[in-house]
C-alpha cells in the first residue's frame, strides 16, 4: 500500500507513455501517430512536474510582504521546485512550434498522394518506384 | 470550509466522469464536441476551486480566466468546421476530394 | 499537492488517452484529446505547477486543438482499417510499448517517493533557487526569475527554436503563389454569423489587454512572455475563425508576422549583446543599471527579464499568427477555417 | 457564519443544477435536446458555483480579496456572454449538418 502511494504517480506516466509509443508505433494515420507523438511528450512532462511536488508546500511564487525586512526567512521547504517548471513551460511551447510543422509535413504529403494512410502512401511509393525503374531502364534501352 | 470546497471539487470530477462518457461515446461527433465544452467550463471552476484550496486563489483566477477564453476559442473553430464541410461521419474524403466532386 | 484529486485526475487522464487513439474519427480524435489538455492543466495546477498550468491550458487545450482542427480541415478526417499486409506492425508497436513499459515499471522501484521533499531533485540546486532569487533579482515569482533570468540562455535558444519551428511551416507550406497583401477588411466574405462575430468583436479587445496584462504581471503571478504571446496569438486566431481570415491578414499581415517574429528575438539578444557590450557576460542582466537611471543592479535585473518577456512575447505572438494561417488555409493565405 | 451558509446554498444549488445537466446529457434522445441541457443548465451552474466562490473569497474583506472577487466576477462575466455563443454556435453546426430532430411518434424506429 505505501508503495502504491509514493509511486502511482509515476505508474500512470508510464502507462501514458506506454500508449503514446503503441500510438506512434503501430497506428496507421498520420495524424494518429502525431496525436501519439503528443501524448508521449506529455507522459515526460507529467514525470517532471512530478518530481518537483512537494508534500505540505505551496505555489512557488513568494507570498507578498515575505523576504523583506529581517523577520522573514524563505525556507525551500515551502515551495514547489520551480526549477523542473521552468524547464517543462518552455517545453510545452516547443511542443506547439513541433506540432504545427510535423502537421504542416502531414498536410503537404496529404496534397501529394491524397491520402494520410502510411500504407497506402507506401504503396503508391512502390508503384511509383517501378514505373520509374521501367522508364529509366527502357531509357537505357534507347540508348543503346 | 476547505473540506467542503474539497467535496465540491470531487462531487464535479464525479459527474465529469459522466460527461466523459458521452464525449468519448457520443453517437455524433457533435455530441463529443458538447460533452468538451462542458468539461472545459467545469474545469476553469475547478481551477478556482484547486486556488481556494491552495489558500491563494489570486494566483489561479488568472488561469482560470484564460482558460475560459481558449475553451471559447476552441468550440467556435469546431462548429466552424462543420460550415464547411457539413457532414456529420468521416465519410466524404476531405475537402480536396469534396471541390474536386463540385 | 492535493491527493485525491490528483488520482482522480490521473485516472480521468488515462481514459482519455486510450479513447484517443481508439477513436475513429480524426475529428473526434482532435476533441477528445483538447480534453486531455484541459484535464493535463489542472493536473498541473494541483501538483502546484501554475505558470505550467497556465502554458497548457494557452497552448495544450487551446492552440494546439485548433491547430488540430485546421489540419483536419485541410486534410481527410477519416481514419482507414489497415490493409492486411501490414498487419505485423500492431504486434511490433505492443512488443516496443511492453518492453518500454517493464522497463520503466522495473525502474520505477528505484524512483524517489512522489512529493518526497529530500527527493534528489530537490535537494541540490532549487533550494538557492528558491531561497535567494528574491534578494536577487526581486521577483517574487521564482518561476520567472529562473526562466529569464539564471536560465536565461536556454531561454534564449528556446524563443529561436520556436522562431525556427514557425520558419520551417512557413517554408514547408508557403510555397504557392499568393496574393499580395493588398486584401483589405472584407466583412462580407466567407459564412456570415452575425451572433458569433458580434460577440468576438466584443470580447477581443479585452482578451487582448488581458494577455498583455499577462505579459507585464508575469513577475507577480503566473504568467509571462510565453503564456502572454500565446494569448494574444490565440486572439487573432479567434478573429480569423469568426470573420475571416483575410480580415486578420489585413491587419497583420504575413510580411509583418516575419518581421515582429524577428524582432522579438532580436530584443531578446539585444539585451544580452548589450551587457555584453558594458563590460559584463552575455544575459548578464545587473550590469544594466548604468544604463537606467536610478536603479541598483537587483531592480536592473527585474526591468531586463521584463524586457526579455515582452521579447519573447512578440515572437510567440508572430510565431502562433504564422502557423495558423498557413496551416488553415494550406499555404494559400486566402480561405481559412 | 451567515456567508457561510450562502455560500453552501449557492454552490450546493449549483452542484444541483450540474447534475441536472449532466442527467440531461446522458438521458435525453437526441442531440437538440441534450444541447438544451448542456447550454442552459452549464451556465446557470456555472454564475451559481463562482458567484459562491467570490463570495467566499470576501470573507477577509480588504482591497486585494475585493479585486480577486472581482477577477472571479470577470470570469463569470465572459461565461455569460461566451456560453451562450458557443451554444449557439454547436447547435448551428449540428443544424447545418442535417441532424434529424427526434419525434415522439417515430420512437419505434429510433
Amino acid at each position: 500500500m505505501e508503495l502504491l502511494i509514493s509511486s502511482y504517480n509515476y505508474w500512470i506516466y508510464i502507462i501514458l507513455m506506454m500508449i503514446g509509443l503503441y500510438a506512434m508505433l503501430a497506428k496507421n494515420n498520420l495524424i494518429k501517430k502525431i496525436i501519439g507523438m503528443s501524448i508521449f511528450q506529455t507522459a515526460i512532462i507529467v514525470f517532471y512536474v512530478s518530481i518537483s511536488a512537494k508534500k505540505d508546500a505551496t505555489i512557488p511564487i513568494i507570498e507578498h510582504g515575505k523576504g523583506h525586512g529581517h523577520s522573514a526567512v524563505i525556507s525551500a521547504m515551502d515551495y514547489a521546485n520551480p526549477l523542473p517548471h521552468v524547464l517543462m513551460l518552455t517545453a510545452i511551447v516547443v511542443s506547439v512550434g513541433t506540432l504545427g510543422v510535423a502537421l504542416a509535413l502531414a498536410q503537404k504529403i496529404y496534397d501529394r498522394y491524397k491520402t494520410l494512410e502510411e500504407d497506402e502512401i507506401l504503396e503508391q511509393l512502390q508503384e511509383q518506384a517501378v514505373s520509374d525503374s521501367v522508364m529509366t531502364s527502357s531509357g537505357c534501352d534507347n540508348d543503346k | 470550509m476547505v473540506d467542503f470546497f474539497m467535496t465540491v471539487g470531487i462531487v464535479l470530477f464525479l459527474l465529469l466522469f459522466l460527461i466523459l462518457h458521452r464525449t468519448v461515446m457520443g453517437p455524433t461527433i457533435i455530441d463529443r464536441i458538447m460533452g468538451a465544452n462542458v468539461i472545459g467550463t467545469k474545469t476553469a471552476i475547478l481551477l478556482v476551486i484547486i486556488g481556494l484550496i491552495y489558500g491563494r486563489v489570486e494566483m489561479f483566477v488568472d488561469i482560470a480566466l484564460a482558460y475560459a477564453m481558449l475553451n471559447f476559442i476552441v468550440t467556435i473553430a469546431v462548429s466552424r468546421y462543420f460550415m464547411h464541410h457539413k457532414n456529420l461521419r468521416p465519410s466524404g474524403y476531405g475537402l480536396i476530394h469534396k471541390e474536386k466532386n463540385e | 499537492m492535493i491527493w485525491s484529486f490528483d488520482l482522480l485526475i490521473l485516472l480521468f487522464m488515462v481514459i482519455c488517452a486510450f479513447f484517443v487513439i481508439q477513436v475513429k474519427d480524426l475529428l473526434g480524435a482532435a476533441i477528445v484529446f483538447g480534453v486531455y489538455s484541459f484535464l493535463m492543466c489542472l493536473l498541473w495546477t494541483e501538483m502546484g505547477a501554475v505558470d505550467v498550468a497556465f502554458t497548457e491550458a494557452a497552448v495544450g487545450a487551446g492552440v494546439s486543438t485548433v491547430l488540430f482542427i485546421a489540419a483536419v480541415h485541410r486534410s481527410s478526417r477519416q481514419v482507414k482499417p489497415r490493409k492486411r499486409w501490414r498487419r505485423p506492425n500492431k504486434a511490433v508497436g505492443l512488443i516496443a510499448a511492453g518492453l518500454l513499459g517493464g522497463v520503466l515499471f522495473y525502474a520505477s522501484v528505484d524512483f524517489p517517493d512522489w512529493a518526497d521533499p529530500s527527493s534528489p531533485a530537490s535537494t541540490h540546486l532549487s533550494p538557492y533557487f528558491i531561497t535567494e532569487a528574491l534578494a536577487d533579482t526581486s521577483v517574487p515569482n521564482l518561476v520567472t526569475a529562473v526562466l529569464a533570468d539564471y536560465r536565461s540562455f536556454d531561454t534564449l535558444f528556446e524563443t529561436a527554436v520556436i522562431f525556427v519551428a514557425g520558419m520551417a511551416v512557413f517554408m514547408i507550406l508557403g510555397q504557392k503563389t499568393k496574393e499580395s497583401a493588398q486584401v483589405g477588411i472584407d466583412l462580407t466574405g466567407g459564412y456570415e454569423d452575425t451572433i458569433i462575430r458580434v460577440v468576438s468583436r466584443a470580447l477581443v479587445p479585452f482578451m487582448q489587454i488581458f494577455a498583455l496584462y499577462v505579459v507585464g504581471h508575469g513577475h507577480h503571478s503566473p504568467g509571462g512572455g510565453f503564456q502572454g504571446g500565446v494569448l494574444l496569438g490565440a486572439t487573432f486566431v479567434l478573429l480569423a475563425i469568426s470573420f475571416d481570415l483575410k480580415m486578420v491578414l489585413g491587419r497583420m499581415s504575413e510580411k509583418k508576422n516575419l518581421l515582429l517574429a524577428n524582432t522579438g528575438v532580436l530584443l531578446y539578444s539585444g539585451i544580452g549583446v548589450l551587457s555584453l557590450l558594458l563590460g559584463a557576460n552575455f544575459l548578464d542582466y545587473s550590469i544594466l543599471h548604468t544604463l537606467l537611471p536610478s536603479t541598483g543592479p537587483v531592480v536592473a535585473r527585474s526591468h531586463a527579464i521584463l524586457g526579455v518577456e515582452i521579447g519573447v512575447a512578440i515572437t510567440v505572438m508572430a510565431i502562433i499568427i504564422l502557423i495558423y494561417t498557413n496551416l488553415s488555409s494550406g499555404g494559400t493565405n486566402e480561405k481559412g477555417l | 457564519m451567515l456567508l457561510n451558509i450562502v455560500v453552501i446554498t449557492l454552490t450546493g444549488l449549483g452542484l444541483f443544477f450540474f447534475l441536472a445537466t449532466t442527467v440531461g446529457i446522458l438521458r435525453f434522445p437526441d442531440f437538440y435536446t441534450r444541447m438544451h441541457a448542456a447550454g442552459k443548465g452549464d451556465t446557470i451552474s456555472s454564475l451559481l458555483i463562482l458567484l459562491g466562490l467570490a463570495l467566499y473569497n470576501l470573507h477577509h474583506l480588504s482591497l486585494s480579496t475585493a479585486l480577486v472577487s472581482i477577477k472571479i466576477m470577470m470570469i463569470l462575466v465572459f461565461f455569460f456572454m461566451a456560453s451562450p455563443t458557443a451554444t449557439h454556435a454547436i447547435i448551428d453546426a449540428g443544424y447545418e449538418s442535417q441532424i434529424e430532430p427526434w419525434h415522439n411518434d417515430e420512437e419505434e424506429q429510433a
